[in-house]
């Protein structure tokens, strides 16, 4: 890497299921303004914008060109990139190539969505290939079902290990995170008893849709240094989409696009023990059983080694390594800044601002995307330059 | 900044119905590159791909060229924009120091949708969408706007069309070479007036791909390398009614950059040819202003002084330009490709004799928006 | 490489129709819905005043795009003002025109405003219609707080 | 236009978006599309360098990236890998109204296939259905070149 890139600003709205008090640039203008802040900026201090959101949830056709009123982007170079679920961990890693690139100095990095102005499913189901596979797609759930129905048959997990990992998530949110959408502490039984909405999927194993903008500023070393004394270091990014045809990921037992999208950026961070390097974890779990089987992708545990880790209670926040201290996808979930919230949380962890989420002594984090046709982003953020 | 070279491109034959799929485009232009540059798909370290969820008619559109392009093998990104915004994109990934050779494909089936439908998507919902402004009526705002400041004439619009579909006869990948003459602009067939259909460019289908390198890469597998010299991009207001829809000002900003970076200090002098995104007639007039071929309320003066010509001092669209071709999302990266054809003095009949630095510039948004402008040169 | 229709004995390609059909619902927020209900229930329009530039914007701003600064001062403008461009539409897009082409549309500068507001023009002749001629905003009789609650500009008749 | 009672609660715009497209079916689907309109036959295409048969058939390999264009029939029956029983409401995107629910989305391996496809299975009830259950393709007397048509649907082999 020529250029050292740094977290200085993170911002995000309160999020929430429907915020109909904010046009969609307002709700924007508020996490800028809110990343801004955190980082004794102004408008006048950004050198570039990136956003990102997907297309159909708003029907707006040229985000970049139609935000500039809330992204702060009048007279200023900005471009959007979308890569549906991993949009917002492209975006951000769309910021740090801008910044590493020695081109522009101070990047901002918004992702956001409206969830609330259409229906999700829907819109989702139209990423699927129109004549061989959008009518029988619905949305991200099915696929996300069937994945956990073969990862049960194989490996002995059971609906109770998602379970747990739900009520983590949730209870986390409800803790520690005044942005989260759902702030309610839930319970094992409630989960299991909660209805079936595509089998095994129940109720609560799904995140919701929300109504939210994350914003995160990026900056090269020299600036970063002057702008922050504690930056949040970018050791490593990877990314990977796999496969078009979403049938295709079926029988996958596990995400293979995260495991190779994890070894770019672990070779590029000088990651080689995952479980013990990482202090914390904030990942894109976007249903509860994916936050079971998809650890071992990221070198966590043993190949459907999952269950056991779940079961350890070792992902708590009192535990060895926890999992989404913000709680996560489960929690709070609008969709375009979905994967950049996770960067933006994990950036806090390490630059000692997560408050009540803060897991003590935090140094070395990793976030990650997921989206697409079962496509994988993966982020090393650290508290200082280079792993010791 | 380092440099970045262009080592290999291409493009499909751009017309109304391509009867290829958006992923068997893909998979042409992507081939043709590669072979263009004398490499396999395993050299590619790091993809591009430029696709819009609204003309493309799916979410995540993306996914649709993913593995036509070798994009699940490498890193990739997908910018949703004009293709230069897609080729600096894989700039930013070079100049990182991270990758070796990016590869950048941009495709569109314009011809699958309804281009206003569409683009009526781009005006705010809450506001004016419901007016039923597209990228015509709202561009016919703008070169009445235009027209009106500076007192430029239909019939030197009208030129514009006569030149650059013209120029397109000497372009097998064009989608409309006409001989037209400006009185046959003017008479054509009123679309939003003071737009007439010859003042338009047509619906397009087509695919284009560049790839690049870093100098020590490109020098060591490129023998024509082309160089990228300087970009900039820049978005104005949204809201119509924020911008003097007259002037250009967030191009100036977006060619400042460019020019800045690359050392050019007098265009028109310094430049030997320019491919520029002229979606309307009027365009290619405002966007000579923007870029500092002539002064402000200009354009018009520059069409009639020929100095745009194929044998003038400054040609501009050899190719025959947008208005010869519009596949939306690629056109701007075949304003790439067609210049590096130029520099590597491969331009066939459309050649430009002995061009040296060639410029190249993408629109975005409606009534250019947004601008990206880059500088190549040999 | 590539390959041709011969090639895969292919007899054609084929075109499968379809479409992308959904509801959607905006929100217009605290802003917008201010502006719009002082349209619907006063038949007055406001924009907002950005301290710093003096910019003043309708539809009304909480942001100024130009400073990046919070606006909070509301200010009235006219329902007249001048007509900075416009065009007819002559063709027919089905589902996106809120008239049946021709119709004008013009961009509007109001007494008091910075900002153009883009809407329609009525009561008039396309072959009329002038650069920078006095017009003023017609509201409709239903008004249901929503852009076409002005109806159309027409010329302002002194 | 939905107004709600309280004058401070914000406004919203509610809209169907109505988009049509012609999708372009290329040369691949194209010829896969006329095998089981003309003839009742799944094709596949296959790799000349792994032997890979891909069902839908694509232009390039996704392992060799080589092109591929050999045809080749698959089996009517395949074998189901996973399924779920879509019990939602959600906007049916072709129509924009509510998708007929339940139905079941299978994935299924057809025999001498590589690669899987999506499609329903008649049956609906969870407990009757499992993984691994053989399955085979029931064709529509019309056929149109509409995949979810030409095949109505998959039915358990019992």
């Amino acid at each position: 890497m020529k250029n050292r890139v740094g977290i200085v600003g993170v911002g995000q709205t309160h999020h929430k299921s429907r915020n109909t008090d904010c046009k969609g640039q307002e709700l924007i203008g508020i996490a800028v303004k809110r990343a801004l802040e955190s980082a004794e900026l102004t408008m006048a201090d950004i050198d570039s914008i990136v956003i990102g959101n997907m297309d159909h949830f708003e029907s707006i056709n040229y985000v970049d060109m139609w935000s500039v009123d809330g992204s702060g982007g009048y007279m200023k170079p900005i471009m959007k990139v979308t890569t549906g679920g991993t949009t917002g961990s492209a975006v951000g890693h769309a910021g740090f190539y801008h910044a590493a690139s020695g081109l522009f100095d101070t990047v901002l990095a918004i992702g956001w969505e409206q969830n609330s102005e259409s229906d999700t499913t829907a819109a989702i189901s139209t990423c699927f290939d129109p004549i061989v596979e959008r009518e029988f797609c619905g949305g991200a759930i099915g696929p996300l079902a069937a994945q956990y129905t073969a990862y049960m048959s194989k490996y002995g997990a059971t609906e109770e290990d998602a379970a747990l990992v739900s009520v983590r998530d949730h209870n986390n949110a409800a803790q520690c995170n005044p942005y989260a959408h759902l702030r309610q502490a839930i319970t094992v039984e409630e989960v299991m008893k909660s209805p079936y909405i595509s089998y095994p999927m129940k109720l609560l194993d799904m995140c919701p849709r929300s109504d939210g903008a994350c914003a995160v500023i990026f900056a090269v070393e020299d600036k970063a240094r002057r702008i922050t004394e504690r930056p949040a270091w970018i050791l490593g990014v990877g990314d990977c989409h796999i496969l078009v045809q979403v049938a295709d990921g079926i029988g996958l037992a596990n995400l293979p696009s995260l495991e190779r999208a994890a070894g770019e950026a672990y070779k590029m961070a000088g990651i080689t023990d995952p479980y013990r390097q990482f202090d914390v974890a904030e990942l894109y779990v976007p249903a509860s059983t994916a936050g079971v089987t998809w650890m071992e992708a990221l070198g966590l545990c043993e190949e459907g080694g999952g269950p056991r880790l779940i079961r350890s209670g070792m992902t708590n926040m009192d535990g060895e390594l926890p999992i989404n201290p913000s709680g996560g996808v489960l929690a709070t979930n609008p969709i375009g800044a979905t994967g950049l919230i996770r960067i933006g949380e994990a950036a806090l962890q390490v630059m000692g601002k997560a408050e009540k989420k803060q897991v003590e002594g935090a140094k070395v984090v990793v976030a990650t995307g997921f989206g697409g046709c079962f496509w994988s982003d993966v982020t090393v953020i650290s508290a200082s330059p280079q792993l010791d | 900044m380092d440099k970045v070279a262009i080592i290999g491109v291409a493009q499909t034959k751009y017309q109304r119905y391509n009867p290829a799929s958006h992923a068997e485009m893909a998979y042409e232009v992507t081939c043709k590159a590669l072979e263009d540059a004398e490499l396999t798909i395993d050299d590619i370290d790091n993809t591009i791909t430029v696709c819009n969820d609204f003309w493309d008619g799916r979410t995540i559109s993306c996914m649709t060229i993913t593995e036509a392009t070798g994009s699940h093998k490498v890193p990739t990104t997908n910018v949703e924009g004009d293709g230069t915004y897609g080729a600096l994109m894989g700039i930013m990934r070079l100049l990182s120091g991270l990758h070796d050779i990016t590869l950048v494909v941009a495709q569109s089936k314009v011809s699958e949708g309804i281009p206003a439908v569409i683009t009526n998507a781009m005006f705010d919902p809450v506001y004016e969408r419901i007016l039923g402004l597209d990228a015509i009526n709202s561009s016919a705002l703008q070169m009445r706007s235009y027209m009106h400041k500076y007192g430029i004439t239909e019939g030197q619009c009208a030129n514009v069309s006569v030149k650059n579909h013209k120029n397109a006869k000497a372009n097998p990948y064009a989608h409309m070479p006409l001989d037209i003459t400006a009185d046959d602009v003017l008479k054509s067939r009123l679309l939003a007036d003071p737009i007439k259909l010859l003042d338009a460019s047509p619906v397009s289908d087509g695919a284009c791909a560049i790839i690049m390198a870093g100098e020590a890469v490109a020098r060591k597998r490129c023998s024509n390398p082309v160089w990228i010299r300087g970009v900039g991009h820049c978005a104005d207001a949204y809201h119509l009614g924020d911008r003097d829809l007259a002037d250009v000002d967030a191009l100036i900003s977006a060619a400042g950059r460019a020019y800045g970076m690359a050392g050019i200090q007098d265009p028109v002098k310094e430049i030997d040819v320019a491919e520029v995104y002229d979606a309307f007639s009027y365009m290619e007039l405002m966007w000579m202003e923007g870029l500092g071929f002539c002064g402000r309320g200009e354009g018009g003066d520059m069409i009639d002084s020929g100095t745009t010509q194929m044998d003038g001092a400054l040609p501009v669209n050899p190719s025959g330009g947008v208005l010869s071709a519009h596949p939306v999302q690629v056109a701007g990266l075949a304003r790439i490709a067609e210049t590096v054809l130029q520099l590597r003095g491969e331009a066939g009949a459309r050649q430009v004799k002995g061009a040296k630095v060639a410029l190249a510039h993408g629109i975005e948004g409606a009534c250019g928006q947004g601008h990206c402008v880059f500088i190549l040169g040999r | 490489m590539a390959v041709s229709s011969e090639e895969l004995g292919n007899t054609g390609t084929l075109k499968y129709p379809s479409r992308i059909k959904l509801p959607y619902t905006w929100h217009a927020g605290k802003a917008g819905s201010r502006f719009y209900r002082e349209i619907k229930d006063h038949r007055k329009i406001w924009g907002t005043k950005c301290h710093r530039c003096g910019w003043v914007y309708v539809p009304p701003r909480e942001t100024c795009p130009r400073c990046f600064l919070d606006i909070d001062e509301w200010v009235k403008v006219g329902d007249a003002g001048t007509l900075l461009t416009y065009t007819i539409t002559r063709y027919s897009v089905p589902g996106i025109q809120p008239l049946e082409p021709p119709y004008a549309l013009g961009i509007i500068k109001l007494d008091g405003a910075s900002s153009g507001l883009v809407h329609l023009l009525g009561e008039i002749e396309p072959e009329d219609i002038r650069v920078g001629m006095r017009v003023q905003a017609v509201f409709r009789e239903a008004r249901e707080g929503n852009y076409l609650d002005i109806k159309y500009f027409r010329p302002l008749r002194s | 236009m939905e107004e709600q009672r309280s004058d401070s609660v914000p406004l919203s715009v509610a809209y169907m978006a109505d988009m049509p497209y012609d999708y372009h079916a290329g040369f691949y689907y194209s010829r896969f599309l006329m095998e089981l309109r003309d003839n009742k036959r799944i094709y596949g295409v296959k790799c000349p360098r792994c032997g890979k048969i891909y069902v839908p058939p694509r232009v390039v390999c996704r392992d060799c990236f080589v092109t591929m264009v050999e045809f080749v029939p698959v089996g009517n029956e395949g074998t189901l890998l996973a399924f779920t029983v879509t019990n939602f409401p959600y906007t049916d995107t072709t129509r924009g109204e509510p998708k007929n629910i339940p139905y079941t989305a299978a994935y299924i391996k057809l025999d001498g296939s590589d690669s899987n496809i999506v499609h329903c299975l008649e049956e609906t009830d969870e407990k009757k259905i499992k993984a691994g259950l053989r399955v085979r393709a029931v064709f529509s007397e019309t056929r149109t070149g509409d995949y979810f048509h030409d095949i109505d649907h998959f039915e358990i082999i019992h």
